[in-house]
């Protein structure tokens, strides 16, 4: 098992680290116990419910994890920045994982991570400005039992 | 290089390959051959037995060469059930390397049973645990002598004893003690020991089961009459005589070797948590192998730690090197009771032969910085 | 010393060693850690598995590396009668290797029944024995490719064809053709192949079980994630570095060389037995290992003609390495319907590498005058 | 396994080899299936049946076999030589193994042979004088059946 020049860019040097206060979004997957966390900030302009229009204009991830789940963040962030949310749901891990010029097959699981962590977020900003049946046709995290036997 | 890793694996001696080289070319016959080329390659290896034998106090008609700790395992856990069909309790400890453990899980397919012992917080099996646990039905006990994670070192005497009031076979994997502590299988009371030649500065692909005369067992490898007929396949010459050389230097050069690297273990400890906040120290605070620094640090995932002190050219490992790329935290942290959460923040420090000062003021130096950078960018560190 | 005992064990080819003495020190880190230095290991494992791959045309996820012939043997054999538990025929010959034949004999114990196949007067094995034998019930067909002690090559194309009719696992004992004769697992229909590194210049202590995609078998020692979970315990990492530079050797130099010392051998046969009437050529005349000349001298005994040759410095063996020492003459020639007496007389001269041409015509010199010395001092010999 | 010195020296110039026309005595032990045979002659002087008398003039041997079994013969014809014939009855197998400064355990059964075949020899040239009643007092070969699960 070995990461790609990409990945240990990223992970010595990951992008958009940090919290944002009052987010406008913020989505969490993973569980300590498994040995990965990430949380994802968003903030989003213009506020409306348009998914073609809204777009992540500010992102920011913690990570606790291995080097793949700290680079997937990382590249979820730059992948997802400046996105409209339709364009951001349309991510796939495969996505993810490609832009880091691949991941070892044990570590796949991170990059679904990234991606769901950032739709969780998209989830919490709908249901914050009053569109839940919205956020309900979105993804997110995998239940947890579903994430334990991944 | 700054390499901490030596549970892992060593560097060979020089001196072991120096030892070695003429048996790939020069000396390079079949020692079972009956020409004067076969009689010599057969001297080398038995010269090599008793440095072997000289080492654990055995003698040398008890010591089995195999390649490596983990056959050596096996032969003993396997070869000691299969060897009789009335007991069918195995029972080992809950921190044993996958060598043993999963050698005991195998033979429930052959309708044996596996009692696990637990450890304390520390790593040290619970001998009350274990005496209710023995019965006349239990064929072998298998228990390691240190550990390779957290280095806690096992009462061996006291777990022989409690084996040998009910007739039972104990086993011991000193992989990493063989060349570290000092060993007397006779005043310990160990039947079946294992032994691995590259966790001493000795080669890969060597290693050796000692087995107590009287000891019955099935061989793993079945073939031509090589080890007593209890190991077949061609010696690996080169590779047994590096093995006893690197027996010889550790029988000499042991003791001193112990005191200076548990300085430099015990320099690198303090230095690193005097730095940085929140560390667990893993393993027993005595009872522990010279040698190994097991920590947890909270909030950080150990992949990540690792990944960073090798960009700054330190080899240091988390938990064993065979289950890295898993999931899983170490089943030993598990055991001993720590958290998953924490378990996943493990690394290990293993140092040796060729450590030096001012590699641990290196790894002083870069390690706290590391981590507070990891724990930065962690969402469970608290601010 | 002139060495004629290239079956029993070869020297390491000085390029062998070469590639291997990097991974003792400067690079002797454990492939499974995940630092550099760890990654750096298992990147010339990964490269060496490509060229024992490329030798024998499997792919590289067909290799598992063993610490030799024998391990390999045993792991096919155990690892597939174990991993199911319908069918309980093992069928092998009866001129194997002990590493097969005892190894088969062991199974017995947990209930399998051994059918041995019968050979002719050449060692060939009887076709029509194996395609009566094979059944349902049969799990593996072990069938070596060319024998130790008389070099009769096996028809394996023709017993592959058998077992896969029936849904039976092949494995052949290839120890004694890898780097000899060119190997190709598929066309050849060969599911498993056990090589052993020493007989083909690599080092000792290397060996390698080459298994097809789907061929289930068990591990033999259990532990460590390592060889796809088949055969735990550390890589021997530089014995397999020697492994694999010996197959990227026999892969350009071996038809040249078979060809060099096929006519050395036949030199070596025709010039003693010009000068020593009553010699019985041992094995196949034609589909035979090139360097393999194993002869019956009658009315003397194989010991004392090694004793001679010894004495001037030429080393040969009679019979396998393994048995020397034993009071049975070869089960092999037994089988190939040699009676006791003349098997007695069996002596095996084994060429390689770095025989040379006045080394045979030593040997054709010296080895006529000791056959009479012992036949006068014989009863058996007529006057 | 390997063969001392002595053994090597009386392997390489086996003493007594050779057969004797007309010879008092011929006894063989061994068999050639299970890959030693030896074959002993001697002559006897003076032509009693007093075993404290007579005295074996000359000794030779033949054998087929491995080197102890060479070096046996050729040490057990040394020692017998000369001696009367009740001194030879009593020569043991650790006799001619101490003699050859030790053999190899597995070889063991050699020795044996050496000093059987003289016995064997023994006995012929009291059967040929007309003594098999004190011939059968003299042990030589074991039967055949014995000897080959020796
Ligand atoms: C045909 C054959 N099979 C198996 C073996 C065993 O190989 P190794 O000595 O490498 O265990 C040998 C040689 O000893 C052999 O000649
Ligand atoms: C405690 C312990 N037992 C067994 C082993 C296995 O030894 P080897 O790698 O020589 O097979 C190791 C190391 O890998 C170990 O640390």
């Amino acid at each position: 098992m070995q990461y790609s020049q990409k990945v240990m860019e990223h992970f010595l040097n990951p992008r958009n680290v940090g919290e944002i206060e009052d987010a406008d979004g913020v989505g969490t997957c993973g569980n300590p116990i498994c040995g990965d966390l990430m949380t994802f900030y968003i903030n989003i302009e213009p506020k409306t419910d348009d998914l073609h229009m809204a777009r992540i204009v500010d992102i920011r991830f913690k990570t606790f994890g291995c080097g793949a789940a700290i680079a997937v963040a990382s590249m979820a962030s730059e992948m997802a920045g400046g996105k409209t949310l339709f364009e951001v749901t349309e991510l796939t891990r495969q996505d993810v994982a490609d832009a880091l010029d691949g991941l070892p097959p044990v570590k796949m699981h991170c990059s679904n991570l990234g991606v769901q962590a950032i739709q969780e977020a998209i989830k919490d900003y709908l249901q914050k400005i009053g569109r839940p049946d919205l956020a309900k046709t979105i993804q997110g995290c995998p239940k947890k039992s579903e994430h334990n036997n991944q | 290089m700054i390499y901490l890793d030596y549970n892992a694996t060593t560097p060979t001696d020089p001196r072991v390959l120096d030892a070695m080289l003429p048996y790939f070319q020069a000396r390079f016959a079949n020692p079972s051959s009956i020409h004067r080329a076969g009689h010599e390659a057969r001297r080398a290896v038995e010269k090599a037995r008793e440095k072997l034998a000289h080492l654990v106090v055995a003698r040398v008609d008890e010591v089995y060469f195999t390649s490596g700790g983990t056959e050596a395992d096996n032969i003993a856990v396997k070869g000691v059930a299969f060897a009789q069909n009335k007991r069918k309790k195995i029972i080992t400890s809950a921190i044993e390397h996958h060598a043993v453990l999963t050698t005991c899980e195998y033979m429930t397919k052959f309708g044996f049973e596996v009692v696990k012992v637990p450890v304390d917080p520390h790593g040290i099996i619970d001998l009350n645990f274990l005496e209710d646990a023995v019965d006349d039905n239990t064929v072998i006990i298998s228990i390691m002598h240190a550990n390779n994670e957290v280095g806690t070192v096992e009462p061996i005497t006291e777990i022989s004893k409690i084996a040998h009031r009910h007739g039972i076979v104990f086993h011991t994997d000193a992989v990493q003690t063989v060349g570290k502590l000092p060993i007397d299988i006779e005043s310990m009371g160990i039947d079946m020991l294992s032994l691995s030649g590259h966790k001493f500065c000795g080669p890969k692909g060597t290693g050796a089961l000692i087995a107590r005369t009287g000891i019955r067992f099935d061989p793993l490898s079945h073939g031509g009459h090589h080890e007593h007929n209890k190991r077949a396949g061609t010696e690996n010459v080169p590779g047994i005589v590096g093995l006893g050389k690197a027996c010889e230097i550790a029988m000499t050069e042991m003791a001193e070797e112990e005191k200076r690297i548990r300085l430099l273990r015990d320099k690198l400890w303090n230095g690193i948590r005097e730095k940085i906040p929140d560390l667990i120290l893993n393993g027993h605070p005595e009872k522990r192998l010279a040698n190994t620094l097991g920590i947890c640090v909270r909030y950080v995932e150990g992949e990540s730690l690792l990944l960073h002190l090798d960009m700054h050219g330190i080899c240091a490992s988390s938990g064993s090197a065979c289950t890295s790329g898993s999931l899983e935290p170490s089943h030993v942290l598990l055991a001993m009771g720590i958290p998953h959460e924490t378990a996943h923040g493990s690394i290990r420090f293993s140092l040796g032969r060729y450590t030096e000062e001012a590699e641990i003021l290196e790894v002083i130096r870069v390690f706290p910085k590391i981590v507070e950078k990891l724990r930065v960018i962690s969402p469970l560190s608290k601010k």
